[in-house]
């Protein structure tokens, strides 16, 4: 019995796999995207192995242009721009990865309460959401993380409250237009109980625009995530962060150290093209290659 | 009388938007446990006298509900306080000074980003190549995803550092040039007849505008593509053709329907715009909320943050009035 | 013999689309006189619409007109410069829609795109305001519709202004594709009894393309049915009536409901033919009940089996 | 007499919002009728007349505003969903659009299995095997190939059927067919109607047929009730209905049938203008706007549905003294 559950888990995840690949493989949007976003994620894990440097000690003469002992030269203070751009990664990768799943989670849910249950409580939190989603989220954000002090785990979270609408918005317009589908109405006259219809009639279809949102709200996330470290509401220093260091670095500007900030902005710009590419992909997949 | 109407229950539906906001905002600064004062302040090495004597001063020692109503009743006058940081400083004077600031960047960088949005979007559908189409849409969702300060620092980089084209920062040359009327300053120069002041004032502009405007464009770029090739291929198209009418005047019936959704776009981008004005303020020293926001967040100065923070729910509820009226004017299947 | 005022010679339209290349139109030829009305007769994917807008030379990406001529009056309209043939659309050669909810700009008011229209063919304003109000009420509608918008009429009053719009130039030829499919029972009947007046008062040459038989064999002068882009019969109404020939037609004509008897129509077995990979021989033998070897191997050509009317079917050879 | 499913005095108002303002559409207006064992009922009525929602009140997929609901003997207006689902299995309804009519996601298999399942103790095996009868019953041969493929692999006469024996797996004694056919090309139009017909008799199915086409109801069904906004405006056996209609809407209805109007030799009716905004229907009789015999009484009095004869009502003022 056991050894048959084991099969059947063992069978279903690599049929997930292969239908995953299959899905990166068959869309050159999504192939490359995935490449650059793999890029950055090895770049996080294995940053201890890359990095010919520690990221926050001084182990140069401040301000060396890009030469083969500094690939990117170092910064004011004489650290390794190479090594704290590959240390940077993490946390940027981290905070928008939490921040994601946190507000995907929350919004999903009860974009699905509000929109399979309709009427008045539909009525308040649509009207709560929409306010929220109207609003500048940059500047929610920053208000958020104000208030929550200054650290990764706090932006996590004021990223993910942000980003709550979004998810609701698309499930809650997804479980309404489904729910006035035929196929929902049969099910009903079919005598299928509701929590099957939701379940199994709603969900699934649910899931499909659930990997647009994602994969699009994953730049947006990046880039706020970013933008809180420019503004120094993630780490403190001397910890490495593109943000920041991009903010650093605008500083030398006129004084033509362009290496400080060119690298990390760079790196913040190309990670989220990769998640962009990924999202026009997906979008291309699910609409049936009519894009 | 219609429109009136239609108007006014709209204008009134931006109240509980700001409302909901204000509330969460309350919630969030003041709610949430933390001393406001200590963390501006930025030491716990105070006095208890000191403190208390501090809360008083800014009206925190109230109950919150009290602190809620006052705060909103004051906002209404137009009284929104005063810093934590500066003592004896208005917020709302802060506030007044730097709004134009923004307004001006904006108002430029919606201009930029429809300019480039429709016209790469208008190219991307009339041609007739895929890869000029693909490369078209693609431009759209890259734009969209430039993180705003990188690219701001490599223009100026270019244009200011290298080839000395452009000033790198702040609005003006010189801040005697103008005595502010309206606060925008291209406006101002011109109601002053002072040409010179004018193109000063065009080229600290320029860099800004520019990138808020081209990283703004990306959704335009595709929103303008998508419809027009939509509509081109609609039966309303092929009807007037049928009838004989000239390609070009079908070409410009046909970008009124376009204009629908780029429309109610606007004004879901508005809170894009406001996000990346901060910034794009931030990366050009240009001194608008935007800057001043950071430069509160930097200090703690909770005060400021909040009014801030309401200044922007305020703004785009009118901007999403103004397009709500403008959709009304070119729809007219939208009943008032 | 009245004259002709078309004839559409060998016409065959194609769509390359991406899973392969559909023949939608094959060889139709046909000749339309002065005064008569014509039914194109045929179910969905039988080409009849792509036949409709090819005369306008009006096909849309991707398909194309391989081959063919549509002669107006003698002159080729598939061989005119852009410009020229834009002067013919409208006036010379008219359309009427299927779906009046469509067709009509929901931006504009009526007036603006019916003068709009008038102005395009080199009227002047104060003349083509006048042709407006004059083909308004020719159709039934009061005035004050000029300033509306769309979606303020109802469907069959919008299908009227189309229809002004279509006669308002006195053309050659209108085209109804479908005008009565979006409406009512009751309004279609309105709305086809308008089309009949037109054609009395005007002497308008209609093209009526229909899936509906039983209109066709009701309204029109002459009866073309398609199946799968070919001509499969052509005849006079009342010769088709008394007379039909095709096992196609025959389908069609017993699927219709006949009140009178009581009896359940016939439904014609299997399905319309895969365009991209049409069947050998006669396009309707896999449907037909008659099928012979030589019709899965050979295509049948139109032959004339009494006075005007044609079949192409290997039974009648 | 034996009666399926009966409507007393049923109305159903719908509300919509457009822009936060609201407005109350009245569907159905004070409609009573009853589906008799073994018969077809059929509804005819333009788009807006109510005919599907008084279909789908019937199988109480709509709770009625006002009236009650019957099915057999049982009242069924109050019952709640979690009650209704045991009679799910002996009603049914037949959509319009066979493509919107099986979820997407499913394979045909899956759809008619599900049910099955649900209803019934069976083992998968039992219940993939009933499935595979079903798909046959409605001929859809081999029914292997027809089992793992999606909606949109099959053309509309197929899906069409494959929705047939969905609704069927359940053996139903009450169906509700909502213009099963009008998305269907003509040539296979009837082969779907024979279809329910053989279903019908042979599971000794009531059925209530809801269509626009009053000739075809002529064909197929027992009685005839004919709707106009919202309201019930005759009903009788059809071959009176037919052959002898009372209403003047009714006989603008058959008027219009082309071509075969003439064959019938009826009075020719002919209506101005069109069916009007259910939301704000005329007073008085609601056809008399359009109606040719109008009278000043029918401007301002709404008539009653009238008994005429043995089985036959009319809502008209013209025979209200006969």
């Amino acid at each position: 019995m056991l050894e048959l559950f084991k099969s059947n888990v063992a069978g279903k995840a690599s049929r997930a796999l292969l239908n995953a690949s299959r899905i990166i493989l068959g869309n050159k949007y999504i192939l490359a995207g995935f490449i650059i976003v793999l890029v950055f994620v090895l770049m996080a894990i294995l940053a201890d192995f890359i990095a010919p440097y520690s990221p926050i000690e001084i182990v140069g003469p401040v301000l060396q242009p890009p030469s083969q002992k500094y690939l990117m030269g170092t910064d004011n203070l004489g650290r390794d721009v190479f090594s704290r751009t590959i240390y940077g990664s993490r946390v940027v990768l981290l905070t928008t990865a939490i921040a994601i799943a946190l507000s995907g989670a929350i919004g999903t849910l009860l974009g699905l309460i509000s929109g399979y249950i309709g009427g008045a409580l539909d009525r308040v939190f649509s009207f709560i959401m929409d306010s929220i989603y109207a609003f500048p989220s940059l500047i929610l954000a920053i208000a958020l993380s104000v208030a929550l002090g200054p650290s990764p785990i706090n932006a996590a979270i004021a990223i993910a409250v942000v980003y709550i609408p979004t998810y609701f918005r698309m499930v809650r317009g997804q479980v309404l237009s489904i729910k006035n589908e035929p196929y929902i109405e049969i099910a009903r006259a079919l005598g299928i109980p509701s929590t099957r219809i939701v379940t199994r009639h709603i969900l699934p279809h649910v899931g499909r625009t659930l990997m647009v949102v994602f994969s699009m709200n994953s730049a947006d996330a990046i880039l706020t995530e970013a933008a809180l470290s420019f503004i120094g509401l993630t780490v403190q220093p001397p910890q490495p962060d593109w943000g920041f260091d991009l903010y650093k670095g605008r500083g030398f500007i006129l004084t033509g150290y362009w290496w400080m900030m060119v690298f990390p902005g760079f790196c913040i710009t190309l990670l989220a093209v990769g998640f962009a590419l990924i999202s026009e992909g997906v979008s291309t997949v699910i609409s049936g290659g009519k894009r | 009388m219609g429109l009136a109407r239609y108007i006014a229950i709209r204008a009134l539906a931006i109240i509980p938007t700001v409302l909901i906001l204000y509330t969460l905002v309350f919630i969030v600064l003041r709610v949430l446990p933390g001393n406001p004062v200590l963390a501006a302040i930025g030491t716990k090495n105070i006095p208890e006298e000191q403190l208390k004597e501090l809360m008083k001063e800014l009206g925190l020692d109230k109950p919150l509900y009290q602190q809620y109503f006052e705060y909103l009743y004051n906002f209404i006058r137009g009284d929104m306080g005063q810093s934590m940081i500066i003592r004896g400083r208005s917020i709302a004077g802060d506030i007044a000074d730097k709004l134009p600031a923004t307004i001006e960047l904006s108002v430029w960088s919606i201009i930029f980003s429809l300019l480039i949005g429709i016209g790469l979007g208008y190219l991307g559908a009339r041609a007739h190549s895929r890869v000029v189409k693909t490369a078209v849409r693609l431009t759209g969702s890259i734009l969209f995803v430039i993180f705003i300060p990188a690219l701001g620092l490599s223009l100026q980089l270019i244009f200011s550092k290298y080839l000395g084209l452009l000033p790198i920062g702040g609005r003006l040359s010189s801040v005697g040039l103008l005595k502010p009327i309206t606060g925008l300053y291209t406006i101002d120069a011109l109601i002053e007849l002072k040409p010179l002041v004018f193109i000063d004032a065009l080229q600290h502009l320029l860099l800004p505008a520019f990138t808020l405007g081209l990283v703004i464009s990306g959704p335009y770029i595709r929103l303008t593509m998508n419809n027009i090739e939509e509509v081109l291929e609609s039966k309303i198209i092929e009807a007037y053709r049928a009838r004989g009418v000239r390609e070009e005047k079908i070409f410009r019936h046909a970008f009124r329907h376009v204009l629908i959704p780029i429309t109610t776009y606007t004004g879901l981008q508005f809170s894009l715009l406001m996000g990346g004005a901060v910034l794009t303020e931030t990366t050009y020293n240009w001194p608008g909320i935007g800057t001043y926001l950071v430069d509160k967040v930097m200090y703690r100065d909770y005060t400021a943050i909040q009014a801030v923070v309401i200044i922007f729910a305020v703004i785009v509820g009118l901007t999403s009035l103004i397009v709500d009226i403008l959709y009304a004017l070119i729809d007219p299947r939208v009943r008032y | 013999m009245r004259v002709s005022v078309l004839e559409v010679k060998d016409l065959w339209v194609k769509y390359y689309t991406f899973s392969g290349i559909v023949s939608a139109v094959s060889g139709v030829s046909f000749n339309l006189r002065k005064g008569e009305m014509l039914a194109v007769v045929g179910e969905s994917g039988s080409g009849k619409s792509t036949l409709g807008l090819a005369l306008l030379n009006m096909v849309p990406k991707p398909g194309k007109i391989v081959k063919g001529e549509v002669l107006l009056g003698g002159v080729n309209v598939l061989k005119l410069t852009p410009e020229e043939i834009r002067k013919i659309r409208g006036s010379r050669l008219s359309m009427v829609f299927q779906d009046p909810f469509t067709t009509l700009d929901p931006l504009r008011k009526i007036v603006d795109q019916f003068e709009e229209f008038l102005l395009e063919h080199g009227f002047d304003k104060s003349k083509s305001r006048s042709i407006v109000k004059e083909y308004l009420e020719a159709v039934g509608l009061p005035e004050r519709i000029m300033y509306s918008y769309p979606h303020q009429l109802s469907g069959g009053q919008k299908q009227r202004v189309s229809i002004a719009m279509a006669i308002a130039l006195n053309p050659e030829v209108i085209i109804a594709d479908e005008p009565t499919t979006a409406l009512d029972v009751v309004v279609q009947k309105q709305i086809m009894d308008l089309i009949d007046y037109i054609k009395g008062k005007y002497g308008s040459s209609i093209i009526l393309i229909t899936h509906d038989l039983a209109l066709a064999l009701e309204r029109a002068d002459t009866v073309m049915v398609m199946y799968g882009g070919y001509i499969m019969e052509y005849a006079d109404k009342k010769e088709l009536l008394n007379n039909m020939k095709h096992p196609y037609t025959k389908a069609l004509f017993e699927a219709l409901p006949r009140i009178t008897t009581r009896i359940l129509p016939k439904s014609l077995p299997g399905y319309p033919p895969d365009l991209r990979s049409p069947p050998q021989g006669c396009i309707f033998h896999p449907r037909c009940e008659y099928a012979t070897e030589e019709c899965r191997l050979k295509r049948p050509v139109m032959i004339e089996v009494g006075k005007g009317h044609f079949v192409a079917c290997h039974l009648y050879r | 007499m034996d009666v399926v499913s009966k409507l007393v005095d049923v109305t159903m108002d719908f509300e919509t919002r457009i822009f936060g303002r609201k407005r109350r559409v009245r569907a159905v207006d004070r409609v009573s009728l009853e589906v008799r064992r073994g018969e077809i009922y059929g509804l005819v009525g333009e788009s807006g007349s109510g005919k599907s929602t008084i279909g789908r009140i019937s199988i109480r997929l709509y709770k009625p505003t006002k009236g009650r609901v019957f099915y057999g003997k049982l009242d069924i207006t109050e019952l709640p969903e979690s009650k209704l689902r045991y009679l799910r299995r002996e009603m049914q309804l037949i959509p319009q659009d066979p493509y919107g009519a099986i979820n997407p996601i499913q394979t045909i298999g899956e759809a008619l299995v599900e049910p099955l399942l649900i209803h019934y103790k069976l083992s998968k095996d039992e219940a993939v095997e009933q499935a595979h009868r079903a798909l046959e019953e409605v001929g859809l041969h081999p029914s292997t190939e027809f089992f793992t493929r999606r909606p949109r692999e099959l053309s509309g006469g197929q899906l069409q059927r494959a929705v047939i024996a969905r609704a069927m797996i359940l053996k139903p004694k009450y169906i509700v067919a909502d213009e099963p056919t009008s998305n269907l090309d003509a040539s296979i139009r009837t082969s779907i109607i024979k279809l329910l017909l053989d279903l019908r008799e042979k599971y000794e199915q009531s059925l209530l047929f809801i269509t626009h086409d009053i000739a075809l109801l002529s064909l197929i069904a027992n009685r005839i009730g004919v709707l106009y906004l919202a309201q019930l405006f005759e009903e009788g056996p059809t071959e009176k209905i037919v052959k002898n209609p009372l209403h003047p809407y009714t006989k603008a209805l058959l008027s219009a049938i082309p071509l075969l109007s003439d064959e019938l030799g009826l009075e020719k009716v002919y209506l101005k203008g069109e069916i009007g905004d259910p939301s704000n229907p005329p007073r008085g009789c609601r056809l008399h706007p359009r109606c040719p015999y109008a009278m000043d009484k029918c401007k301002t009095e709404e008539p009653p549905l009238i008994m005429v004869n043995e089985g036959r009502s009319v809502k008209c003022w013209l025979y209200y003294n006969s």
